[in-house]
C-alpha cells in the first residue's frame, strides 16, 4: 500500500468487516459534520470580519426552532450509532456453535496458550481458518488484555475470574498479538503472533507439536489428585453433586435461586464453595483457594466442561 | 472591613453565617461520598462472602462496640449543647460542653485502641504483615473482613482525631476570640462532629452486627 | 427551655435506637436483620441531622446539598451494581 | 514604555515582599500563587512528554529503559491531570475572575482559598519527592492489583500526593459553590451570569462530589501498600473491577472538571471578539449543568472490555451518547455566535477558534469510542490517547491560553505583544495537529498505548507525532517568554482593552485590592454587545503598541 505506510489494519476475522463498515460510516459522518462546521466558522469569520460590508441587521441571538432541531437531530443520529455499535457488540456474547476452546493465561510478561489437545505455546497462537476459536482468559497476577487488531477483538484477563473472547479467522496469515492493558515493566514485550492457517495445516501443526495429555485429561488427573473425585464420584460415601453434564446446566441453590453453571459458577464453587450451595447438599466442601493456581484452574474447568459432551461453550459474560 | 465578619467578602454577619453553614454542608456531602465509596466496596464483598463475614464479625467485641456508640452519641449531644449555649451567650457552660465533647471523643479512641490491641493479640489483625489466625471455616475471606474493618474504622478514627484537634485548638484560642466568632466556630465544628458521628452510626451495625442472632 | 428539650429528646431517642439495633440483632429475623439495622442507622442519622444539625431550619441550600449527596450516592451504588 | 510606579490602589501594589504574597488572602494574589506553581508543573509534565515522544521516534527502546519509560508516562499523566489540568483554569483564572465577575469583594472563604494553595503545595511536595526518589510505574490510573502488589515505584508517595491535592480541589469547589450562591451582586440573577461562572459552578459541583471517591480508592491503595490492609487483593477475594468502578466514577467526571472551564473561557472570548451576544445563552448555561450531572452516568465506558457485564456495557454506551448531546449543542451555539458579528482576530480569539476546531474533532472522535463494537478495537490504543489529548490539550489547554491572553491585561495591567501572541497560537495549533492526528491512525492500526517499543511498520506515524511534539513544545514556550516580558515592559492596559461586557472589565486593570471602588449593580443580561453598540475602533487601543 501507499509507499509502505499503513493506513488500515488487516481485516482477518469474520467480524472485522462489519466493524469496519461501522467505523467507515462513522468516519464519513464525523468528517462531513466536522468539515461542515469548519467551513461554516471560516465562512462566518471571513464574511463578518470587522469592517466588511456584510449585512448585520435583524435577528436575535437565538432561535428556538433551530436549537430544538439540532438537539433532536443530534439525539437521533446518536441513537442510530449507539444501536448499531451495540448490536455488533452483543455478538461477543454469542459465539457460533462447535467452537474450538483454547485456554489463554496471561502472566507478567507472556501469554501462555493451551490447545484442547494439550499442546502448549508461549506468545504464539496457532488457529485454524474458518473455525470459531474461543480463548478463555485468566491471569496469574495483574490485569492483562488479549488484543488482536486484525481480528478487531480485545478482552481483559482479570485475576480471579475467567473471561472469554471468540473470533473466527478468515484469512491465513500472521497477525500481531498485543497485551493492551498496562501490566508493568515489560508490558510492550508481552505479545507475539497469532498465526491463522488452513485447517489441514493446523492439524499438521498440532501433530508436529507432539501429543501431550489434553487439557481436560490434565484436569482429570488434578481432579483425582486434589481429592475432588473422592466426594463427587457416584460411588462416594459423601453426598456431593454429580458433576456429569454440569457445565451450562441450571443449578438450583438452597436459597431458592437458580444459576447457570458457567465459568464463573464453577470457579466460585471451587474457590468459595460456601457462596452458592446446591439445593439438597450440605455445605461441606472445603475451599481450594490458594491450592490451585490459575493454570490448574483452567485444567479443572476444561475437565468439567468435557463432562458435558453436548454443551458448546456459551461465552457467558462473567456474571 | 468591619470586625464582625471573618471574610471581607460579606457585608453582614447574617449573610456570612448562612454562607458558613452552607459551605460546611457542602463539605459534609463531599465527605459522605468518601465514606460511601468505601461502604460500597464493603457491601459488594459482603454480598460475595456473606458467611465468612458473619463469622468474622462475631469476633468483634459487641459490648465495647455498643459502649463506643453510646459514647459517641453522647459527645454529639454535648457539642449540640455547646452550640445551644453559645447561641444564648452562656460562655462558661459552652466551654464545659466543648471540653466534654473532646474528652468523650478521646474516650472513644481509647476504647477503640483497646479493641485493636485485643484483635492484634488474637491474631485477627492482618496489618503490617502480622500473622492472621482465624479458626472459622473460611479464613481467607474473614481476613478480607478484617481488612475492611481496620480500613473503615481507622479512616473514621482519623476524622475523629481531626475533630478533637480542632476543638482543642478552638478552646486554646477561646479567650482571644470575639463572641460572634465563637458561635460561628462552634457551629461549624459541631456540624463536622455530628457528621463523623453519623458515619459511626452506620459503621457500627455494618461491622459489628452481622448475624449476631 | 425549648431548645434544651429538643436536644435532650434527640439524645434519648438516639440511645433508644441504639438499644433497639443491638437488641434486634440478637433476634433471628430471618434475613431481615441487616435491613432492620440499616433502617435504624438511617433513623439515627435523621435524628442527628434534624435535631442536632438543625437541617430543617437552615434554609433551602443545606437541604439541597444533602439531596445532591443522596442522589450521587444512589448513582454510585446503582450503576456499580449494574456494572457487575 | 511607562515606568511610573503601580498605583497604590492596585492589588499588585499592596506590599511586594514574600510575606505579602505567601500570606495573602486576596483571591487575585492566590490566583497568582497557583499560576506560578501550575506553570512549573505544566512544563515538568511537558518535558516528560517530549522525552517519551523522542524515545518513540524509533521502534526499539533505545533511548531510555522500559522501567524509565513507564515512569515517564505515569508521571506525565499524574502531573498533567492532577497538578495541571484539574486545577488549571479554576484555580488560576477562576480564582481571579469569579469574584470580579459576580461583583464580590472576594471569595466566600478567603482563608480557605489560601489554605487550598498550601494543601496543593503539600501534595505537590509528595509527588515531587516520589519523582526524585525514582518515580511511579503504575500509569496515572493506578489500576489494582498492579499498583498494590506488583508496581516497584514510589506508588504510596505519589498516591498520597494526589490524595492531598484532592483536598485542595474540594476546598476550591466548596468555596466556589458558596460564593456563587451567596455573593452575587444585586440584580445579578442566575440567567444574567456569564457562562464562565456557570461552568465554574458546574465544575465545582463535580469537584465536590467526585473527588472524595478518588480519595477513597487512593487511600485504600496506600493502606494496602503501607499497612498491608488488602482490600483490593485478589488473593483475599478483592475485586480489581471494583477499583476501576470507583476510579472512573471520579475520573470520567474529572474530564469534565477539565473541559468545562475551557468551555466557559471560550464562551466569553467568542462573543467579545464577534461583538455579538452568545447564541442560545440559556442552552449553553443549562448544557454546562447537564454535562456536569450526566458526566457521572457514563464512567463504565472505560470498561467495555474489562469483564463487566455486556448489558452494563450497552447501558453505559447509551448514556455516553446522551452526554454527547450537550457538547454538540455548545459547538453549534459557539459557531452561530459568529454570525452577523464584527469579528476581529486578536490572540484570544485565535486560540478560541482553534479550541472550537480541536474540541469539535476531539468530541467527534469520542463517538467512535462510545460505539461499542468500535471501542472493542480501539480501546487502550493510541486512538484513545489522541481523543483525550484533542479534548484535554487541544481543547482545555488551548482555552486556557485563550483565557490567559484575554484576561492578561486584567491580571497584570499590561498588554502583551499581539504579533507574538498570534504566532504562538498558530504554532501551537499546527504542532498539536501534527502530534496527535497521526495517533488516530496509529490507534486504528492497533498500536496499544503505554508501549515502550512497537512494531517497525508503525514508525512513519510515530515519527510525525514526535516531530509535532517538538513544534508543540516551541508553541508553549513562546508565551512563557513574551508574557513574562510584557509583565515588566508591556504597554499599560486600560480598564477594558477589548470593549468587553462583564463586571470584571468595569474596574481598573489591575483591579484594586477589594475589586471595586463602588459595588456594582446589574440590570442587564450577559453579553449585551449588540445593545451597547460598541464599535471596533473604540476598543482596540493597543493595536499599534504591539510592534
Amino acid at each position: 500500500m501507499s509507499f509502505g505506510i499503513p493506513f488500515t489494519p488487516p481485516e482477518a476475522s469474520s467480524i472485522a468487516g462489519s466493524v469496519d463498515t461501522l467505523f467507515y460510516t462513522l468516519l464519513a459522518f464525523t468528517a462531513a459534520l466536522g468539515l461542515f462546521l469548519t467551513v461554516l466558522v471560516v465562512f462566518y469569520a471571513i464574511k463578518y470580519r470587522a469592517g466588511s460590508k456584510a449585512e448585520r441587521t435583524g435577528e436575535r441571538a437565538r432561535s428556538l426552532p433551530l436549537e430544538v432541531t439540532w438537539t433532536v437531530a443530534s439525539l437521533l443520529i446518536a441513537f442510530v450509532i449507539f444501536g448499531w455499535g451495540a448490536v455488533l457488540f452483543l455478538r461477543r456474547e454469542h459465539p457460533p456453535p462447535d467452537a474450538l476452546e483454547i485456554a489463554g493465561l496471561g502472566k507478567q510478561w507472556m501469554w501462555e496458550f493451551r490447545h484442547p489437545g494439550g499442546q502448549r505455546e508461549i506468545n504464539e497462537l496457532h488457529v485454524p481458518v474458518g473455525k470459531t476459536v474461543i480463548v478463555s482468559l485468566a491471569s496469574q497476577d495483574v490485569i492483562h488484555s488479549f488484543f488482536v487488531p486484525a481480528f478487531r477483538v480485545k478482552q481483559d484477563a482479570v485475576p480471579g475470574r475467567t473471561t472469554n473472547v471468540w473470533f473466527t479467522a478468515d484469512e491465513p496469515g500472521r497477525y500481531h498479538l498485543f497485551c493492551a492493558q498496562y501490566c508493568g515493566t515489560q508490558h510492550s514485550e508481552m505479545g507475539g503472533w497469532v498465526t491463522a492457517m488452513p485447517p489441514e495445516d493446523y492439524a499438521a501443526w498440532l501433530e508436529n507439536q507432539g501429543k501431550g495429555d489434553t487439557l481436560a485429561a490434565d484436569g482429570e488427573k488434578l481432579f483425582r489428585a486434589l481429592g475432588c473425585s473422592g466426594c463427587h464420584e457416584k460411588s462416594s460415601k459423601v453426598r456431593a453433586p454429580d458433576l456429569a453434564g454440569i457445565f451450562g446446566r441450571p443449578v438450583a441453590l438452597d436459597n431458592q435461586q437458580t444459576v447457570i453453571a458457567d465459568d464463573r459458577y464453577l470457579r466460585d464453587s471451587i474457590l468459595n464453595p460456601k457462596k452458592e450451595i446446591a439445593a439438597g447438599y450440605d455445605p461441606v466442601m472445603p475451599s481450594f483457594d490458594g491450592l490451585v493456581d490459575e493454570g490448574e484452574m483452567q485444567m479443572l474447568l476444561a475437565y468439567l466442561k468435557s463432562l458435558s459432551p453436548r454443551a458448546t461453550t456459551k461465552s457467558e459474560a462473567t456474571q | 472591613m468591619s470586625t464582625t465578619t471573618e471574610s471581607v467578602a460579606f457585608d453582614t454577619r447574617a449573610r456570612e453565617k448562612a454562607a458558613d453553614t452552607f459551605g460546611m454542608w457542602v463539605f459534609i456531602c463531599s465527605e459522605a461520598m468518601l465514606f460511601g465509596a468505601v461502604l460500597l466496596l464493603f457491601f459488594f464483598a459482603r454480598s460475595s462472602y456473606g458467611p465468612a463475614f458473619a463469622a468474622a464479625s462475631q469476633h468483634l467485641s459487641l459490648p465495647l462496640g455498643t459502649l463506643n456508640t453510646a459514647v459517641l452519641l453522647t459527645s454529639s449531644f454535648a457539642i449540640a449543647l455547646a452550640h445551644m449555649f453559645t447561641a444564648s451567650r452562656r460562655w462558661r457552660p459552652a466551654v464545659w460542653a466543648l471540653i466534654c465533647t473532646g474528652l468523650l471523643g478521646t474516650i472513644f479512641l481509647f476504647i477503640k485502641a483497646m479493641e485493636y490491641a485485643s484483635e492484634f493479640k488474637e491474631g485477627l489483625a492482618p496489618v503490617l504483615g502480622a500473622p492472621f489466625r482465624f479458626s472459622g471455616p473460611d479464613p481467607t475471606h474473614a481476613e478480607l473482613f478484617f481488612a475492611f474493618y481496620f480500613a473503615m474504622t481507622s479512616l473514621h478514627a482519623l476524622h475523629l482525631i481531626c475533630g478533637i484537634v480542632v476543638i482543642a485548638g478552638m478552646l486554646l484560642l477561646w479567650p482571644g476570640t470575639t463572641e460572634a466568632k465563637r458561635t460561628h466556630r462552634v457551629q461549624a465544628v459541631g456540624l463536622y462532629w455530628h457528621f463523623v458521628d453519623i458515619v459511626w452510626v452506620f459503621l457500627f451495625p455494618v461491622l459489628y452486627l452481622i448475624n449476631r442472632a | 427551655m425549648n431548645a434544651l428539650r429538643k436536644l435532650t429528646f434527640g439524645y434519648f431517642a438516639l440511645l433508644i435506637l441504639l438499644a433497639l439495633t443491638v437488641g434486634s440483632s440478637l433476634l433471628d429475623l430471618g434475613g431481615f436483620n441487616s435491613s432492620v439495622n440499616l433502617a435504624i442507622a438511617a433513623a439515627k442519622a435523621v435524628v442527628i441531622a434534624l435535631l442536632f444539625m438543625h437541617l430543617a431550619g437552615g434554609g433551602i441550600l443545606p437541604r439541597l446539598a444533602v439531596a445532591a449527596a443522596g442522589l450521587w450516592l444512589a448513582i454510585l451504588f446503582g450503576l456499580t451494581v449494574i456494572g457487575r | 514604555m511607562s515606568t511610573e510606579a503601580l498605583r497604590p490602589t492596585s492589588y499588585l501594589g499592596e506590599g511586594a515582599g514574600p510575606a505579602a504574597w505567601l500570606l495573602t488572602t486576596d483571591h487575585k494574589r492566590v490566583a497568582w500563587l497557583y499560576l506560578v506553581s501550575l506553570t512549573a508543573f505544566f512544563f515538568l509534565g511537558g518535558a516528560f512528554a517530549v522525552l517519551m515522544r523522542v524515545e518513540l521516534a524509533t521502534p526499539a527502546g533505545d533511548l531510555v529503559s522500559d522501567d524509565t519509560y513507564n515512569r515517564l508516562f505515569s508521571l506525565h499523566g499524574i502531573i498533567m491531570v492532577w497538578f495541571f489540568l484539574v486545577p488549571s483554569i479554576p484555580a488560576t483564572l477562576g480564582n481571579f475572575l469569579l469574584p470580579l465577575m459576580i461583583g464580590a469583594r472576594d471569595l466566600a472563604f478567603p482563608r480557605l482559598n489560601l489554605a487550598s494553595w498550601y494543601v496543593f503545595i503539600l501534595g505537590s511536595a509528595f509527588a515531587l519527592v516520589s519523582v526524585l526518589a525514582g518515580g511511579v510505574d503504575t500509569g496515572w490510573t493506578f489500576y489494582t492489583p498492579l499498583s498494590t502488589l506488583y508496581a516497584n515505584g514510589f506508588v504510596s508517595m505519589a498516591a498520597l500526593g494526589v490524595f492531598i491535592v484532592g483536598f485542595s480541589t474540594i476546598m476550591t469547589g466548596v468555596n466556589f459553590i458558596v460564593t456563587i450562591h451567596k455573593l452575587r451582586a444585586p440584580g445579578l440573577t442566575w440567567f444574567r451570569l456569564p457562562i464562565f461562572v456557570w461552568t465554574m459552578y458546574a465544575t465545582a459541583l463535580v469537584m465536590v462530589l467526585a473527588t472524595p471517591v478518588l480519595a477513597a480508592s487512593l487511600i485504600l491503595i496506600v493502606l494496602e501498600r503501607v499497612f498491608g490492609i488488602g482490600i483490593f487483593n485478589p488473593a483475599l477475594g478483592g475485586d480489581p473491577l471494583l477499583f476501576q468502578h470507583l476510579f472512573w466514577f471520579y475520573s470520567h467526571p474529572a474530564v469534565y472538571i477539565m473541559i468545562l472551564p475551557g468551555m466557559g473561557v471560550v464562551s466569553e472570548v467568542l462573543p467579545c471578539f464577534s461583538r455579538r451576544p452568545l447564541f442560545g445563552y440559556k442552552a449553553v448555561a443549562l448544557s454546562s449543568m447537564a454535562i456536569a450531572v450526566f458526566g457521572f452516568l457514563v464512567w463504565g465506558h472505560h470498561m467495555f472490555v474489562s469483564g463487566q457485564s455486556a448489558y452494563a456495557g450497552v447501558l453505559f454506551s447509551f448514556l455516553s451518547f446522551c452526554v454527547a448531546i450537550p457538547s454538540a449543542i455548545k459547538v453549534f451555539n459557539w459557531s452561530l455566535t459568529l454570525r452577523k458579528g464584527e469579528i476581529t482576530f486578536e490572540t484570544p480569539m485565535l486560540y478560541a477558534l482553534f479550541f472550537l476546531a480541536l474540541f469539535t474533532f476531539g468530541g467527534l472522535a469520542g463517538l467512535f469510542l462510545a460505539a461499542l463494537a468500535i471501542d472493542v478495537h480501539v480501546h487502550a490504543t493510541y486512538f484513545v490517547v489522541a481523543h483525550f489529548h484533542y479534548i484535554m490539550v487541544g481543547g482545555m489547554v488551548t482555552a486556557y491560553m485563550a483565557g490567559l491572553h484575554f484576561w492578561w491585561p486584567k491580571l497584570t495591567g499590561r498588554m502583551y505583544s499581539e504579533t507574538w501572541g498570534r504566532i504562538a497560537a498558530t504554532v501551537t495549533f499546527l504542532g498539536f495537529n501534527l502530534t496527535f492526528f497521526p495517533q488516530f491512525v496509529l490507534g486504528f492500526l492497533g498500536m496499544p498505548r503505554r508501549y515502550h517499543t512497537y512494531p517497525p511498520e508503525f514508525q512513519f506515524w510515530h515519527v510525525l507525532s514526535s516531530a509535532g511534539a517538538v513544534v508543540l513544545a516551541v508553541g508553549y514556550l513562546m508565551p512563557l517568554l513574551y508574557l513574562g516580558w510584557s509583565m515588566f515592559r508591556g504597554a499599560r492596559a486600560p480598564a477594558n482593552p477589548w470593549g468587553a461586557t462583564g463586571l470584571e472589565w468595569q474596574t481598573a486593570s489591575p483591579p484594586p485590592p477589594h475589586n471595586f471602588e463602588t459595588m456594582p449593580k446589574v440590570d442587564r443580561p450577559a453579553y449585551d454587545y449588540a445593545m451597547k453598540g460598541l464599535r471596533h475602533e473604540a476598543f482596540s487601543p493597543h493595536k499599534d503598541e504591539a510592534r
